[in-house]
């Protein structure tokens, strides 16, 4: 049913500016994979691609080992969440979760396909409804329902979730996941959302420029990211300069052989504490209260730019006042660096 | 509260500061309103002269438009060309607008193409239809008329499908193609209906227009079919009675009716797409 | 890349399903450009006749139109009314789009009343007009003319101008008017330099329209003063010289220059706010 | 230079349909408050309001003390930052930033005061740049010297960052926010993004439906919200009911005094630990990496609905999986219960 998709040496120009370069990619056979990148990161560009709607320069993109380069987006076997949805305003949302098995010439007995994948979204009954009745999030579901209708081999999703108001876009999230889990149907998503692509995404792909940056899991990419744009761009990040001598200032570690490098630590992997506790002291310049947690920039005797610390709101007591001292600690398992940016 | 009715109340809200540029928009209304309040009171006079102000009211000169049969055979003469020429003005500007949507790039130097025919010296034209008609042996039929009158009821007939056109979001053709549907399945199911409206209004903007056209009436009606306009205009030349006024009278009453509908086609379309 | 490019490329990319349409839109092109065709090699004809095909090549009926100096007077005459024509229609059009703007839920009422010269009787309204002159004593002028062109040519100027202003984000005069600015800075200031380019369009269409334009023409001017379009239908009603066909060429000339005007500004205006 | 600004029993209808009910609220003198609330909820409108865009049907708008409702917006001394800026693209970055000193007629040495304020946003020299060559972080600056120049009373902000992408929207936060501590002028902002409001505010307002539903700091709105939609908006909660014994499962909790209302648990607020370790039972249903924290769904024998934690990620020290067995236990310094929702 579902198929393996990879996109081998893509390079992609749009009115002479270079818009892909030699991006490779494996999705595993019903898999979720995102694309998450800032724009104009070729994330877009490489969802239509993969679409058929943009034809690229070089390279191959293979659907189950095939090459789908010269076959119409309707050959392809696709469905797509597309960014606004695209539902036909004129057509009832029964009407549109038939077009494609009708387009397509799938099968015999419509309405129980269609009542089928309306239950499957959750809007069982809903056949004869307008889609200028709808709300954003059923609109969206009744988007999942049409491009799952046709059994695709592959499913694409164009900033599935962005339009939708946060509470929403958080409930969607893990509805999305389990609908796809439930169909196995291959994936990939294009986001400029970090929740959305680290909390649903099987694989993650972060774009840069045009190129594939990294392609790891969530977690490798949030703990062990591969250069400093990654670093930066997953969340947030303090990068301390290894000296020549090993040192990594102001923290008590010692690596002689990453001298030159970055030590990436995330601001949840400093601990903050009373002046009596152990570690090193700090003054806190900025506080910022983010609901649960803390957000502190904390300004250190040996370290030119501020450290950014993330504390459970729990954890120090009480709320630290910008200006006041305090003990910064460490906590982590292992150390991770990378290359300063040229 | 719809984003267009807050936007609406914003700009309300500017208003009172600007007094000015509202009432030079009235005085430009009442300006274009002004002739044709002119000639119609100068229909009911019942005097013998075309006049202003016109001596006294009578029906005499309406009656005199039905009582012998050219006004009404001019009339239904007309009617059938106008229909005719806007019914292929839409069904060309209608594939156009399609078409050039889908090539928007090249459509961006085809489109003032588009325009040419409201630029287009009418008489040059005109002679040119007759040059061409007279080898191909049309020069007898309504052929040549019907073929001008609808290229120049083109470009109002193309813009007003083209600006529905590009309210469509592309990405309902992009998801039509990519759920297997065939251009002309999209077309059909997709974006025809999503034009309907636009492709009434643009029917009836283009039948007022050829339904008021002289010059080519003039040139390319054959003999004893020649359309209202050319009528009017030949008697006018000759003597100004007041059966003008009142044949002009029911044109702009025409006028109006359709231009109501056309007004009420756009009022439901704007409900439908804001509900 | 602009999400514009990127939109036009996604557009190719479904070109190569539907040549179809886009044929359409190439006859299409074809259809209203081949009149011209034959118009203009028709006045080169060597002979005396005015032919489809032409009898040889010549200039001599363009040599002919400069000869006498009738033609030249009128082509001066045409000028003259149309350029202020055109002039008082872009300054009343403009007033209207910036009004109208303003009063959005009006303005929708009001805005179908410009278009109303587009279906307006022509015949009709030359009546008007000329009706109104006599009591004004002006019926031996070109006021008559003039106001008339103006109003015909109102709606091409004001949906110019228009088309510009429904793109201005309506941020900008509000922010302007947050700032303090009277309404007449934001419109001085603001709204005017972003519409330049709007309103040259708008000013070479209405003039190219009313360059060409006929009835008003025939019906309003003063003797001696007659326009080239009415200069032109004269002779042409008498007989048909290729001297008709060599000053229609140049007239076509005429309006390709103004179209390529109007294609540069609205191409110079594309790129300006693209970047 | 800077005002108190005062709403009072503020009432709008657009339409025939009622935006704004009895609106309330006070914004200290040189304080920061923030307009939150779902899309629909009012925010906008009674921005519009204050700016005297829009006309109230009933109510006062008062400025130190003065009803401004008959004043126009160029007569109340406001700067506002509108959502895309507004900036006039035909002009230069120093003509924009001139426009509302020249439009008001203030001061003479112009060119020394769009210095100053070009200088004040880190803009320094680029008052020859054409607005339409500067990037939108640029913009967003050019538009606050611009709505500051002419030392307004009153700074208004139309979700400010809202068109910004996430790294440099946060990087604007602080800056925002210093900036305006340091010009010290009075400032209401209009957002739909909690993160955004919850940092930057001094004072946040919560709207629902027209009406202000809360008002108060970030830290008392998220730690004590007064009703179950404002638990609801801001964050992620667990509500649990408490049973006519005032026992609220499956927390070893007795409240007596509040039966039949909910306790509000923030998903920080529970700690997830090995099976061997305190509190009580429970099974993972999902896990969600959201880089640095962990979001966790348990299912627990005596509760219909999953239970949602966020642990720090380095807490557990491995990532639970789905079906995992595991001990929940809880860490509150107080209970705080809301009513449920009508």
């Amino acid at each position: 049913m579902s198929l393996d998709v990879e996109i081998k040496d893509l390079s992609l120009s749009i009115g002479g500016t270079r818009i892909l370069t030699d991006v490779n990619l494996r999705v595993p056979q019903g898999s979720f994979v995102t694309l998450l990148g800032p724009s104009g990161s070729g994330k877009s560009t490489t969802l239509n691609v993969l679409a058929g709607f943009l034809t690229p320069d070089r390279g191959q993109v293979l659907f189950g080992g095939q090459d789908v380069k010269d076959l119409p987006p309707g050959a392809r076997q696709l469905g797509i969440v597309f960014q606004n949805y695209a539902i036909f305003p004129h057509m009832t949302v029964g009407e549109n979760v038939r077009f494609p098995l009708v387009a397509q010439r799938i099968g015999t007995d419509h309405g129980k396909r269609v009542a089928d994948m309306l239950e499957l979204v959750k809007l069982g009954g809903f056949e004869k409804r307008r889609a200028s009745t709808l709300s954003g999030g059923q609109l969206q579901r009744v988007a999942l329902a049409r491009a799952l209708a046709a059994r695709p081999q592959v499913l694409l999703l164009d900033e599935p979730l962005s339009a939708l108001d946060k509470q929403l876009r958080e409930a969607m999230q893990s509805e999305l996941k389990a609908i796809q889990r439930e169909v196995g149907v291959t994936t990939i998503s294009v986001t400029h959302d970090q929740a959305e692509a680290l909390s649903m995404s099987d694989l993650v792909v972060v774009m840069n420029g045009g190129r594939v940056e990294q392609a790891g899991t969530a977690e490798e990419m949030y703990c062990r990211p591969g250069t400093e744009f990654l670093a930066r761009f997953l969340g947030e990040v303090n990068l301390l300069p290894v000296a020549p001598d090993g040192s990594c200032r102001p923290l008590d570690v010692r690596a002689t052989d990453a001298t030159g490098r970055l030590l990436v630590i995330r601001p949840e992997d400093l601990r903050i504490g009373r002046t009596d506790g152990p570690g090193f002291d700090a003054t806190v310049t900025d506080v910022q209260f983010q609901g649960g947690t803390l957000r502190l920039e904390v300004s250190v005797p040996d370290s030119p730019l501020p450290l950014v610390v993330r504390s459970s709101y729990a954890g120090y007591g009480s709320v630290p006042r910008t200006g006041e001292k305090v003990r910064l600690s460490h906590d982590f398992s292992f150390l991770h660096f990378v290359d300063p940016a040229a | 509260m719809s984003a267009t009715d807050l936007e609406s109340n914003l700009r309300r809200g500017m208003r009172r500061q600007r007094p000015w540029l509202v009432g030079a928009g009235l005085l430009i209304t009442v300006y274009l309103v002004v002739p044709m309040l002119i000639v119609v009171p100068a229909s009911f006079t019942s005097g013998s002269f075309l006049q202003v102000p016109p001596d006294g009211f009578s029906w005499r000169w309406y009656r005199a438009v039905f009582d012998g049969d050219d006004w009404t055979r001019a009339f239904a003469s007309s009617v059938r060309v106008s229909a005719t020429a806007a019914t292929a003005a839409i069904a060309v500007g209608t594939l156009a607008a399609l078409g050039l949507a889908r090539v928007r790039r090249f459509g961006r130097v085809l489109r003032p193409v588009f325009f040419l025919p409201m630029v287009l010296p009418y008489i040059v034209f005109a002679l040119g239809l007759g040059q061409v008609a007279i080898p191909l042996g049309m020069d007898d039929t309504l052929w040549p008329l019907l073929a001008g009158q609808a290229v120049l009821c083109l470009p109002i007939a193309f813009l007003t499908v083209a600006g529905g056109m590009s309210k469509i979001d592309p990405a309902y053709a992009r998801a039509a193609s990519s759920m297997g549907a065939s251009w002309w399945r999209t077309v059909w199911k997709v974006e025809l209906p999503l034009l309907r409206r636009n492709i009434l209004t643009g029917w009836l903007l283009a039948f007022a227009f050829g339904f008021d056209e002289v010059v080519l009436a003039l040139f390319l009606s054959p003999p004893g079919r020649e359309t209202l306009p050319a009528k009017l205009y030949t008697e006018a030349s000759q003597n100004v009675s007041p059966l003008l006024a009142s044949v002009s009278g029911l044109v702009v009453a025409l006028t109006v009716l359709v231009a109501l509908a056309v007004l009420v086609t756009r009022r439901v379309s704007a409900g439908g797409s804001r509900s």
